[in-house]
């Protein structure tokens, strides 16, 4: 018997392999010739200005950091709720308490304006 | 040799190897590059060690949470290679890789001394029964004290990113 | 042949197929999307190439494999080239839990219809959904371009702020279902489909479902990374050749997926609408009850490209965090009063 | 996945590898997030080390106490980026040494 894994190698594999093969087979029929004016950044037309290694909004990394949080509280759902007719009442006043605390973190960078944009 | 174990030695070596690009590497964008890498063969590891739920939560937490806040954080503060040379002088260099020679070595002692005998036969956590445990009486303060270490980690960087807002 | 050697083969077999399937199934909805919209917007489309324009994918295909590939300056070559391989690995990857059908005979042997399933079926899902996002933050940051680093961002943002919703919509469905099986969720539903369904049972979570599932593949109303009339193109404005297809061709398989687990999850999967219409003549044809279901979803994402106007940024992430997190949040509990209380 | 092959001891082998890694990275790195991502590894390979304990005793403890170093870990990386921003803001920099006050 196979363990039941191995089809999501192959599947990867095959997947990895076909994206692979394309790149190359198009690279290979494409010929690229690249000119100064081509390989440009492009910005509409116009010459680029500066990089586009710049620092962005700190907007993004706080809505990162509360999604994380979060995600974690998503992962802890997860089992619960697999096992949720097992614990019944009990499980649900567990949890209840679990997302009340987070619900309150969750009102605190509402209120802040953390979640605005 | 069996699959489990070949496959095992395979994602082993390719986690041992991405640490060290992670550790070697100059430019922390590649570290991060590198350590998701490491952080997905270890899944993999997991679940060849028979824990599928872990391994697949370790990509979901780690490799598609964490890492995604550590590559915005090198974006956003726009993040160049190390200019100086890595620890100084030579010397420092070797004292560090000393030093951690020790700590491993002490880690590993007391791993050499616990780890005897090959694992429980059979043995496949399955997740309902990891489930079952994490919700059952003996982990219920653990687990409502969990969800108040992230209510202070949420205020926390809430608080600390707010004076930018 | 030994059987671990049968299994390999066959396994391997069903990946192909599989991957054909799908690539099949992109080709044919490029056509179908452009044919659709243009009907809904009172041109034709594309008609040229072939009977009704049928041949437009292949002349498509051919022309992306013969352009040539532009290497912006200043780009991060590796990471540039490897982000679209990055991107279809994980896309595939994703199609692997999903039931298709029934168990087929073939061959002397049960063949399920479904690449693997897995013990933590839902929640690998649920992680390759989170690993979907690299292959865009990769994109946009190796180009060295504005509009790409502003579209991977804005991609990367809205994907895990939907994200959340996307995995906690499901929630519900695995309580009343107790099992992360795809195809035990599937079995759940067995029955008339009023109410049976997860549609009807867990109609709050399909909502979220719907809205996070078009934020989480970027299409229309959510299309916010490749909003054309701000950012060019968002992620893939540098890309060209087989590389932006391939970025492409990630996209649409994820619609794709999004269909099929929508179809499993909330519509019953392979299962007939009504117990008698499972067999006909005798022969089970779930695999035709799938398809027809997921091309209802895919459908649906066109008819609503061709509908529904952009949302405005700002607008689509106070949406994702102020209204869909709460909305499925609330779901999940209610289900779980609701299974608690009722006994 | 039945437990036929012996990798508990591969596996904490690994996991020390691992470890070592981190702790030399710590040392050697000046940049704070590289710092930051050795000392995920280490977690890591602590995980690890539980994952296979977890095997090696046949009990489950060991899974969901990798649970909770997860949790741990998010909150620590959702803090400790906070922290290395606020503090870049202030230094304009991110080398270690630079970070030598308790307060500034």
């Amino acid at each position: 018997m196979l363990p039941n894994y191995v089809p999501i190698l192959i599947l990867g594999a095959v997947a990895l392999g076909f994206s692979v093969f394309t790149l190359v087979l198009s690279h290979l029929l494409g010929r690229p010739r690249p000119t100064a004016a081509k390989s440009e950044v492009y910005e509409c037309g116009m010459p680029p200005i500066g990089t586009a290694r710049e620092r962005f909004p700190i907007k993004f990394y706080l809505v990162c950091m509360i999604f994380i949080l979060f995600d974690v509280d998503a992962a802890f759902f997860y089992p619960w709720a697999l096992v949720f007719r097992e614990l019944g009442v009990f499980g649900f006043v567990e949890m209840l308490v679990f997302v009340g605390l987070l619900g309150s973190g969750f009102v605190y960078a509402w209120k802040v304006g953390a979640l605005d944009w | 040799m069996t699959l489990d174990a070949i496959l095992f030695y395979v994602f082993a070596a390719a986690a041992l190897g991405s640490a060290l690009v992670v550790v070697g590497q100059r430019h922390p964008t590649y570290s991060a590059f590198a350590l998701i890498v490491t952080l997905c063969s270890l899944s993999a590891v997991f679940g060849l060690l028979g824990s599928p739920f872990i391994a697949v939560l370790q990509v979901v937490v780690y490799a598609g949470a964490i890492m995604v806040l550590f590559l915005f954080v090198l974006m956003l503060l726009r993040v160049t290679r190390e200019e100086r040379p890595a620890g100084g002088g030579w010397a420092l260099k070797a004292t560090a890789i000393g030093l951690g020679a020790v700590l491993a070595a002490q880690v590993g002692s007391v791993l050499a001394t616990v780890a005897r005998g090959p694992g429980a036969p059979g043995f496949n956590a399955s997740t309902v029964s990891v489930a079952r445990l994490l919700f059952s009486p003996a982990y219920l303060y653990v687990f409502e004290a969990t969800s108040i270490l992230i209510l202070a980690a949420l205020v926390g960087a809430v608080a600390l990113a707010k004076r930018d807002l | 042949m030994t059987p671990v050697q049968q299994e390999l083969l066959i396994a391997t077999g069903k990946v192909l197929v599989f991957v054909g399937v799908f690539l099949g199934l992109f080709s044919g909805m490029t056509y179908v999307e452009r044919r659709l919209l243009a009907f809904m917007q009172f041109r034709l489309g594309p008609n040229r190439v072939g009977p009704f324009g049928l041949l437009q994918p292949v002349a498509d295909g051919i022309k992306l494999f013969f352009k040539e590939e532009v290497m912006p300056e200043g780009a991060n070559k590796w990471a540039f080239m490897a982000a679209p391989a990055l991107a279809i690995v994980t896309a595939f990857l994703a199609i692997a839990v999903v039931p298709y059908g029934p168990t087929v005979h073939l061959f002397n042997r049960d063949i399920p219809l479904q690449i693997a399933d897995l013990d933590v079926g839902v929640l690998f899902l649920f992680a390759i959904s989170s690993l979907g996002v690299y292959g865009i933050v990769m994109a946009g940051w190796a180009a060295n371009n504005k509009y790409t680093l502003l579209g991977g961002l804005r991609s990367s943002a809205q994907m895990f702020s939907y994200e959340l919703s996307l995995g906690m919509s499901w929630v519900g469905a695995i309580i009343l279902a107790g099992s992360f099986r795809i195809s035990d969720i599937v079995a759940s539903q067995a029955g008339w489909f009023i109410p049976n369904w997860n549609f009807f049972r867990q109609a709050p979570g399909f909502l979220v479902y719907l809205v996070a599932a078009t934020a989480e593949v970027n299409r229309t109303p959510f299309d916010l990374p490749e909003a054309e009339t701000e950012l060019v193109a968002g992620f893939h404005t540098e890309y060209s050749s087989m590389r932006f297809a391939l970025l492409q061709m990630a996209e649409y398989v994820n619609m794709m997926t999004v269909a099929a687990v929508g179809t499993s999850l909330f519509f019953g999967g392979w299962l007939a609408p009504v117990p008698g219409l499972q067999h006909v003549f005798g022969r089970d044809i779930g695999l035709l009850w799938f398809l027809l279901k997921m091309g209802a979803g895919l459908f649906f994402f066109i008819w609503l490209r061709g509908t529904v106007p952009r949302f405005r940024y700002d607008q689509l992430m106070n949406f994702g965090w102020k209204v869909l997190l709460p909305l499925a949040t609330l779901n999940i509990l209610g289900t779980a009063a609701w299974i608690a209380f009722s006994k | 996945m039945s437990g036929s092959a012996d990798l508990v001891t591969p596996a904490l082998l690994l996991s020390l590898g691992l470890f070592a890694i981190g702790v030399v990275g710590v040392f050697l790195r000046r940049n704070v997030i590289t710092v930051f991502m050795c000392v995920e590894l280490m977690l890591n390979a602590v995980n690890l080390a539980f994952v296979a304990f977890s095997r090696w005793r046949g009990t489950l403890d060991g899974q969901v106490l990798v649970f909770f170093v997860l949790t741990v870990a998010a909150a620590e990386a959702a803090v400790g980026l906070a922290i290395i921003i606020a503090a870049q803001r202030n230094k304009d920099t991110l080398d270690l040494d630079a970070f030598n006050l308790l307060k500034w």
